[in-house]
């Protein structure tokens, strides 16, 4: 079975229920649903922020998403993928991405997961900034990102 | 050719893309961040630690000596914070 | 902070978003929730199977899951934790077992619901049998599992 | 003290609890399941491959040669196959 991966770039939010629903709903193959929401923290190293603004590159995210999710689809026996990532302003606690991974078996489910985020985190064209009273700032990366990441090369 | 900038690569050059013309000995990504950080103090301040900054040829992650021939679209940006 | 895991075994369905809602509402100090849902397949090694019935421990599996957490809130810096799995009988398509993790950071958030259902999957005191056509039979256990959960151990 | 049974150990033996009273010389989990298993055919069929067999006390996994000294409850069961 060939497996699609659906893959939204958005700015509205988006509902995480409906989307684990909607990978396993009437379907009885898939034994573990995986999913993972990343959300808007109201602080950053300690000090309290507004919101979040996301700026993206259009097409490049699109195009290294699709990427990441296919060499997920071909590493781990996927039933169901679904990635989602937002741009522009969100508040604290709002919905930033969104990775559900389903599979017959819980460890592809998981490790498919962790992969994709990882990637999504140091590969996928996405900046943020923060606002807070201070003004705004750029998010800068982070070294224990990379390193998350390198885990998932072959040596 | 057409080069993009992202998050404060964009906010210190002051725009988000033009289409430059650069000159035949400029034939690598490196090549052309040297090339545009001579264009002016806004390009120089974008592109001061020149290993910070990330490069993409039409929509693929490259590295500074990825070759610049035949490209459509080539854009700069700091690492990466989505996710 | 102290966190306190939700814990609950009940033989009723429960709903997968209202738990993951239930963990991050009105919070802005969650960064990362990750939630895994086992569901009951329609086949077993091929052959489809017309429910699994699930025998339980009652007083141990509350004491082993509830060991188990106390645990995981331990050695992982969590926000939230619910951990909920059902007994009786289950038909294909229904959930068997949640762990909600939440936490301000993902590999945490990750790590920790992982190690939960590896635990539950070899330690928890549940028994599946799988009702067929041709009568009903216990599902053996997996060495595959032991090793899942003998990764977590410290040497 | 009450021993109970689950699963297939539960069916093999016929009944799901019972209380028992094993002499002195029964020390530990690992003679319970010899005197136990000496009891009759149902028994002997339940532990006919002991290693195969968990015991926990009082709600808490044990192996074989736990002591059952001052146990409440002691429980025999298959491995699990929960989650």
């Amino acid at each position: 079975m060939t497996v699609a991966a659906t893959i939204r770039i958005q700015e509205a939010d988006f509902d995480v229920a409906q989307e684990i629903a909607g990978l396993s709903k009437d379907r009885t193959d898939i034994g573990a649903v995986v999913s993972f929401s990343g959300i808007c923290r109201g602080s950053e190293q300690g000090e309290p922020i507004a919101a979040l603004v996301l700026e993206h590159y259009p097409g490049m995210a699109e195009a290294e998403i699709e990427r990441h999710a296919d060499e997920a689809l071909a590493r781990w026996p996927l039933q169901g993928l679904t990635i989602i990532h937002r741009f522009g302003r969100i508040a604290p606690g709002e919905n930033i991405v969104l990775v559900v991974t389903a599979s017959a078996h819980r460890h592809a489910a998981f490790e498919a997961a962790e992969f994709l985020m990882d990637y999504l985190k140091t590969n996928a064209p996405f900046w943020k900034r923060e606002e807070s009273r201070r003004g705004t700032s750029w998010i800068e990366a982070t070294d224990h990102d990379d390193a998350a990441t390198a885990r998932w090369t072959k040596p | 050719m057409k080069v993009k900038y992202f998050a404060w690569v964009r906010e210190r050059i002051g725009k988000a893309e033009e289409t430059v013309e650069p000159p035949a000995d400029v034939r690598t990504v490196g090549d052309l961040i040297g090339w545009l950080s001579a264009r002016g103090e806004t390009y120089a301040y974008a592109f001061e630690k020149p290993k910070v900054i990330r490069a993409a040829i039409d929509h693929a992650h490259v590295k500074a000596d990825a070759m610049i021939a035949g490209a459509r679209e080539i854009a700069f940006f700091p690492p990466m914070t989505g996710g």
